[in-house]
């Protein structure tokens, strides 16, 4: 057995955006064995350190520390969330170890060249705002109430919607907001119906977006509720049960993967994935776990052509990551973009009898 | 000073010195920077809680107007680091003179949720307000010491340690003297201390402006090393864990802010091994250090320490 | 009825009590007397069963109690009015009153509660005008009287009293032990008493105990110890009491 | 108006839940001085135990209920006997609260192992429209809670202030050596007050649950909003825990519906320490007490 | 001994709630007296001592100190213009040893301010040094120096009590206030601090205000009695005088006295 190849991962596995970190740090798990079950890298196993950062900058810090020096690390992915990736750019930058981050903040790899050794899997937030958009306009609604949870994935999520709403010539008529443990979402909701918002855009991961939406319900407000990419799991139509029909969300097509034509290119690594994954932990990715499923993959693809070098690791993810099928869509990696999605890796998905339905 | 805790700051500070020398490790340094920032903390609490017995489950307050308004200062308008973190300590300062002023009319748990209160408006506050929102805010500039930047994480332990012996040395000073005494009796009868001539209002005034000065102290050091902040950094879970250093070290004794951010820092860290368990064990580990140990550690050393001199 | 033998107390291995021993009979007065930090609260919490002891025997009606809870230890009949008032401050002096008679009240006995309330209140007037004021702002002697009274009214069998003259007006002192004397006397009450003041203590108890840094150094009848010299010297102030008087 | 109403609706909705959290820190407090800051694990621990056994075991509603109640009791029976026992008779409040944060970590890394961290929800109470009342609406469970609630301040108050054990409860937190000087026991009061106070959290729990979904880190908020509530309200007091808790309900849905709801809690706590430093001891708190006791 | 008056109580009332507590109460206490102030359980003595130190404030009337009028002035100021006090339920700093309760005395002597402290300039040094050296000059008058270094809580009763006072005399007031300073004193112990009484206002110049239910004691050294009832003042003289007022054995004394 040849010496293992170590890679990092830092994933918030508790507090606040575990709901990141366990499907990602489940990904990796499961990949990790079905890689060295396969023989491993030209027979070298692969060996993914996960680390807890607790949805915590202080702990994301001391555990990239601690894979730097003490694992000596090829490469890190992770962490989850975009606040936890921002303190540990330094560390990795200097250390010069490629780190591909699995949160959505554009400023993760944006500058590029200030951010040489970071990339990033999932799309820009701008990528589902665009996506949502797009359609709203379509169906001709000019006015819309924005309601944003008031964490770091809500706040860029609204920031994204209050930016681009001008672009589609959409107004936007309400902007509130709810913290992340709130119990009732109705006083807000009550504003947006008053402001005369033709929609109402969610965005937020969690038990927030179940709340809104059995408010929306209650409310009985008459416009369509939109919800983020983050409501991409049966399990909220689950937990809202008759409140969620009808409700719209821009999904990476790891929800839909069933529900896509053969011909896509995605959909045999998707059914793949999906399948293993349920099998595996009695519950679904949702579009977090593939995240980390694609970071992994790119490192090992580069470590296969390549072999255990920080420098051409990262140099072969800028360069050959091309047209290449990930669950989170075709990526095109270049030096101008580390991240090389755009909207079209996004549909639009809307719950019918309980159970998602792919808008053309 | 009395003599013995001369003696101890004086073998501390070696020891302070020689560590990096040893392990060359800068996993461990990074996690002995984050124990020192505790360490400030912790004592500033330890004096306002140990001495003069107010509660406070605030200080992520104070920690987080430290480290956002030296990083905004010098991100934003240019400031140089060390004057920009000057500046933050003394807004800091001011803010504490108008929770201060209010708040110290309270007592016990009512004391509790005021200073909790105080810690969470200002949460929200940098949640809402502060740069980036709730994402937070990165490229904070490093601190630079006449034209120096520190970049490694040996300038930032002893930067950061040698600023924890000033701050021991002063405030072992401050609790012997007078105003420790003073301090000490308000802790033990409010009416008896007003009764000998004690300005009760302004004397606790004073110490939560330097709980609050040590807070912040700490909160500035934080942002510029580590150069990205978010509001979570700052949250009532920090202020709980400040107060959890405070009890574990030992409330009564200064070290116990020092020992107790050593221990609750360092944890987590142990406690990686255990993965998904490690909330379960970390809780079980609080507990069982709480009960046994019930007047903090550093009583417990001293004690073991008494015994074996005897021996 | 109270029978105390070689009993041993130690805070931090220091001998508070050594060797105790004494007893006291059914419808008895019994003084305990002694200088400061002699042992004499101790004692009595070791009695209560507040205290453990390191040795010896307590029976009570000859029953060994210790080792008992103090929780039983009340059931069975004994009171204490302790060192310090120790009253319940921020509940009113009723509630207080209430919480005394709580090792026999049940919803069937309340009328026998307030009973003994009034009787309370008939001794100590004081308290029924302020049963609704919080017993921690009541004046000194006040709460004096309701910790007195409280104790009173568990219908004790066998009643402590640390210091129960502390802090109280003259005249009180005398309604107080003179209800007590009858208690006494129509109940067979007996009474186990600590008092600064001896000299009014002895004149209403049978008999008397010195205590001296732990250990008994004396005893004997009321009477014999009024008018021992040594006594009278160290205790009962009788050089000062002629300086005063005019 | 129809707005205004609805804002006070939804206030009234998550009022609620804080005043049962508060009501609960009330019943530990009267009996120790303490403020159990595991009390909103209780409430987490009856939404998902409920969930366990209505929907995990389809068991009878009443059935779960119940199983649900004992399951609450046992914890916080063994927390008062494993952790507080040893440590009331030292009476060092501060460690002992501290306690109750450690055993609150303790709880929650528990209800992970056990639930995982996604949100749980079971039907509502009384199935059927939410009712609309002058144009605003509120769901029926929102009314079962309230109702829940104000049955439970009303058992409360009698308890504490005509019973005897309810007495000697408040007894128990004033002075341990005079109360066991009483015959009371001391042990066993504490014990059952954080009985009944687990038993209160986890019936809150599993009101709340339908409303607001449930997941294993929950507590610490609730904790935080209730400790606020009680507060607020004035310690130790039934009504102050209630009213505390619908003011701050309502002071949160107010600002987020009039003045901005990204800063509601901040509003909120605000007001809330406006109220603290107008008086000291809470709404319905007595500055005399304030005075007599430390804590 | 002068006859200059140093404490003027003039025309002070106080409620609780709907309780009249003190009722008109005029009282004028001579510089160098041993004036004490006694009556039944609940007439209102240390409501009037409260209010005199500034703990309480009375619903009206004014409390004069040296000619001037203390109504702004809150408690500590009272303080370091000259009165102190103890208390009747003993408000030791508990966990604090002897001598630093003392020294607490002293806190308002010092000349070093907060941050002086903390940086520990020579002047802190020697300001300490001179305040603990009286902390333990006082303790001597008081026979405890060997006790110095023992926890307050520790001490016997009587001990701690004469912690207090030399506590209250650290700061060098001109009134002190002492109540009930002999309870839970046996007869001897009374006696002795009689004695220290008589030398505190003898070699110290204190002039001492004092409420005590020991008659033998009050009798004694006192050169002044007021006797309060029910908040009003019912008797005022010498010790003789009121031995033998009727109005005063009925309401307190009792026949036996
Ligand atoms: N908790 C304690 N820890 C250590 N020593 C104690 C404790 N309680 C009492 N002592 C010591 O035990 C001795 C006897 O105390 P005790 O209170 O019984 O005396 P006493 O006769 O009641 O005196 P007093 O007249 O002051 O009430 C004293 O020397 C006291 O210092
Ligand atoms: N906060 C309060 N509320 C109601 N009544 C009070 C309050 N404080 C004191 N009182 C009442 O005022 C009266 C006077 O109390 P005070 O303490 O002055 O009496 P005192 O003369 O010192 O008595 P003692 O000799 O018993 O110490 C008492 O009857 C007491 O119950
Ligand atoms: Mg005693
Ligand atoms: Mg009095």
């Amino acid at each position: 057995c040849k010496e293992p190849y170590k890679i990092g991962a830092i994933f918030s596995v508790t507090g606040a955006a575990s709901f990141l970190g366990e499907p990602e740090k489940n990904t990796v798990l499961m990949l990790v064995e079905q890689i060295n079950k396969a023989g491993g890298i030209k027979g070298h196993p692969i060996e993914v350190i996960v680390e807890d950062s607790k949805s915590d900058e202080t702990q994301a810090v001391l555990a990239a520390k601690k894979l730097i020096e003490k694992d000596k690390v090829l490469a890190i992915i992770g962490p989850s969330t975009t606040g936890e990736s921002m303190a540990i750019i330094p560390i990795v930058t200097e250390a010069k170890v490629p780190m591909i981050s699995c949160a959505a903040g554009a400023s993760i790899t944006l500058p590029v060249k200030e951010r040489y050794w970071i990339f990033k899997t999932p799309q820009y937030d701008t990528s589902a705002v665009e996506a949502i958009y797009t359609y709203m306009k379509k169906k001709g609604i000019k006015k819309v109430g924005i309601i944003t949870i008031s964490t770091a994935f809500g706040d860029s999520g609204r920031k994204a919607l209050l930016e681009l709403a001008p672009k589609f010539g959409i107004q936007v008529v309400a902007d509130e907001r709810y913290g992340p443990k709130d119990t009732d979402m109705t006083a807000q909701l009550a504003k947006i119906k008053a402001s005369g918002a033709e929609a109402v855009i969610n965005w937020s991961v969690g038990p927030g977006q179940v709340i809104v939406t059995k408010n929306w319900y209650d409310l009985k407000m008459g416009i369509p509720l939109y919800q983020s990419h983050g409501w991409g799991s049966k399990r909220n139509i689950e937990l809202a049960g008759k409140a969620a029909e009808g409700v719209i969300a821009p999904l990476g097509r790891i929800v839909v993967w069933d529900k896509l034509p053969d011909t896509h290119p995605q959909k045999p690594i998707l059914k793949k994935y999906v399948t293993d994954y349920m099998a595996r932990y009695k519950s679904e990715p949702g579009t977090f776990g593939g995240h980390a499923y694609d970071a992994l993959m790119m490192v090992v693809e580069a470590l296969k052509n390549v072999g255990p070098d920080r420098k051409k690791i990262r140099d072969y993810i800028e360069t050959k990551i091309k047209k290449w099928p990930g669950t989170g869509g075709i990526f095109n990696m270049s030096p101008e973009d580390h991240c090389g999605l755009d909207m079209t890796s996004f549909e639009m998905v809307i719950v019918k009898n309980g159970d998602w339905e792919i808008l053309k | 000073m009395k003599k013995d805790n001369a003696l101890t700051i004086f073998v501390f500070s070696l020891l302070i010195l020689i560590f990096p020398l040893i392990y060359k490790d800068t996993y461990l340094l990074t996690i002995g920077i984050f124990i020192g920032i505790n360490a400030l903390v912790a004592i500033g609490l330890t004096i306002l809680m140990g001495y003069a017995g107010q509660i406070s489950i605030g200080q992520a307050g104070f920690y987080g107007i430290g480290a956002y308004v030296s990083a905004i200062l010098s991100l934003y308008f240019g400031l140089p680091v060390l004057l920009s973190m000057l500046l933050a300590i003394v807004v800091a300062c001011i803010v504490s003179i108008f929770i201060a002023i209010p708040a110290l009319r309270l007592k016990g748990h009512y004391l509790a949720v005021a200073t909790l209160g105080f810690g969470e408006i200002v949460y929200l506050i940098l949640n809402e307000w502060g740069p980036g929102g709730p994402s937070g805010f990165g490229d904070i500039p490093r601190i630079s010491l006449f034209g120096y930047t520190f970049t490694t994480s040996y300038e930032y332990f002893y930067f950061v340690w040698s600023i924890v012996i000033i701050v021991m040395i002063f405030s072992f000073n401050l609790i012997n003297s007078m105003t420790g005494k003073a301090l000490k009796a308000i802790h033990g009868s409010e009416t008896a201390s007003a009764t000998v001539g004690i300005n009760i209002v302004k004397l606790k005034i004073k110490v939560f402006i330097l709980s609050a000065f040590y807070a912040s102290m700490a909160g500035a050091i934080y942002a510029h090393y580590v150069t990205f902040l978010s509001p979570s950094s700052f949250s009532l879970f920090y202020s709980v864990m400040v107060l959890m250093m405070v009890v574990v070290g030992g409330i009564s004794n200064l070290w116990g802010g020092v020992v107790g951010a050593f221990i609750i820092t360092i944890l987590p860290e142990l406690l990686r091994g255990f993965k998904e368990l490690d909330v379960l064990v970390y809780g079980i580990i609080l507990t069982i250090a709480l009960l046994f140990v019930r007047k903090g550690f550093v009583p417990l050393i001293l004690e073991g320490y008494r015994r074996w001199l005897q021996k | 009825m109270l029978v105390i033998r070689n009993l041993d107390v130690y805070y931090d291995k220091l001998y508070t009590l050594k060797k105790v021993s004494l007893h006291v009979k059914q419808g008895e007065i019994v003084t305990l007397i002694g200088s400061n930090g002699a042992g004499k609260t101790t004692l009595l919490n070791a009695i209560s069963g507040l205290i453990r002891p390191a040795g010896g025997s307590i029976l009570f009606n000859d029953e060994e109690i210790l080792g008992k809870t103090p929780e039983s230890i009340v059931k069975m009949g004994i009171s204490q009015v302790p060192e310090g008032r120790l009253i319940f401050k921020t509940l009113t002096v009723e509630e207080n009153l209430l919480l005394g008679a709580y090792s026999y009240y049940s919803i069937k006995r309340k009328r026998e509660v307030k009973e003994e309330m009034e009787k309370i209140y008939k001794l100590l007037p004081v308290l029924k005008h302020r049963k609704k004021q919080l017993a921690g702002t009541l004046s000194g002697g006040e709460q004096q009287m309701l910790a007195i009274g409280r104790a009173l009214m568990a219908k004790p069998k066998l009643l402590l009293l640390d210091e129960p003259s502390m802090g109280l007006a003259p005249t009180v002192i005398h309604e107080i032990f003179k209800y007590i004397v009858e208690l006494k006397n129509l109940f067979r009450l007996t009474v186990l008493l600590v008092e600064q003041n001896a000299r009014s203590a002895l004149k209403i108890s049978n008999r008397g105990y010195v205590i001296e840094t732990g250990r008994i150094i004396n005893e004997g009848s009321a009477e014999d110890l009024l008018l021992n010299r040594d006594i009278q010297r160290a205790y009962l102030g009788r050089d000062l009491d002629s300086e005063v008087k005019i | 108006m129809t707005l205004l109403l609805q804002f006070i609706f939804s206030g009234l909705t998550t009022g609620s839940v804080y005043a049962l959290v508060g009501i609960g820190f009330n019943i530990v407090y009267n009996s120790t001085s303490i403020i159990n800051l595991a009390q909103g694990e209780f409430v987490v621990i009856g939404g998902l135990m409920m969930w366990f056994f209505f929907v995990g075991l389809k068991l009878p509603f009443l059935v779960s209920f119940t199983l649900t109640l004992a399951v609450a009791g046992l914890v916080g029976f063994l927390m008062e006997r494993l952790t507080i026992r040893p440590l009331i008779k030292k009476g060092d409040l501060l460690l002992m609260i501290m306690v109750t944060i450690a055993v609150s970590i303790l709880i929650r890394g528990l209800l992970m192992f056990k639930f995982g961290k996604d949100p749980y929800t079971y039907p509502p109470f009384t199935v059927g429209e939410p009712i609309v009342f002058l144009g605003a609406v509120i769901s029926q469970q929102t009314l079962w809670v309230i109702g829940i609630t104000c049955i439970c301040i009303a058992i409360l108050y009698l308890f504490f202030n005509k019973t005897m054990t309810g007495r000697a409860m408040k007894a128990c937190s004033l002075d341990i050596k005079a109360a066991r000087l009483m015959g009371i026991n001391v042990s066993q009061i504490v014990m059952l007050s954080f009985i009944i106070s687990a038993v209160i959290g986890a019936v809150g729990g599993i009101a709340i649950t339908p409303i607001s979904l449930m997941e294993y880190d929950k507590g610490a908020m609730l904790s935080v909003k209730g400790f606020c509530a009680a507060i607020m309200g004035g310690l130790g007091r039934g009504r102050g825990a209630v009213v505390g808790g619908f003011t701050l309900g309502i002071l949160e849905s107010l600002t987020a519906g009039y003045i901005h709801s990204g800063l509601k809690d901040a509003v909120a706590l605000f007001i809330m320490l406006f109220i603290l430093f107008l008086r000291p001891a809470g709404i319905f708190g007595r500055s005399e007490i304030m005075r007599l006791r430390k804590f | 001994m002068a006859s200059e008056v140093i404490l003027q109580v003039i025309n002070v009332s106080k409620s609780f709630g709907g309780l009249r507590v003190l009722n008109n109460v005029n009282l004028s206490v001579k510089k160098g007296n041993i004036h004490a102030l006694i009556g039944p359980n609940g007439a209102g003595k240390t409501t009037l001592l409260n209010i005199i130190s500034g703990l309480e404030k009375s619903d009206n009337g004014e409390i004069v100190f040296k000619g001037k009028s203390l109504r702004r002035l809150s408690s500590y100021k009272r303080a370091r213009i000259g009165i102190t006090r103890t208390f009747q339920n003993l408000e030791l700093f508990s966990d604090m040893t002897v001598i630093e309760n003392v020294m607490a005395g002293m806190y308002f002597k010092r000349e070093s301010g907060f941050i002086a402290s903390g940086l520990k300039l020579r002047k802190v040094r020697k300001d300490e040094k001179d305040i603990a050296n009286r902390s333990l000059q006082i303790l001597d008058f008081f026979e405890l120096s060997h006790k110095k270094d023992e926890i307050a809580k520790n001490l016997p009763i009587g001990e701690q009590r004469l912690v207090e006072l030399a506590r209250a005399i650290a700061s060098e007031p001109e009134l002190i206030l002492l109540d009930e300073p002999a309870a839970g004193l046996n007869i001897k112990e009374t006696k002795t601090l009689g004695i220290l009484i008589q030398k505190i206002r003898q070699d110290m110049g204190i002039t001492v205000l004092l409420i005590d239910h020991d008659m033998e004691l009050v009798m004694k050294i006192c050169d002044f009695i007021t006797v309060l009832n029910f908040g009003e003042v019912i008797a005022e003289g010498e010790p003789i005088v009121i031995q033998k007022d009727p109005k005063v054995i009925t309401a307190y004394l009792g026949e036996e006295f």
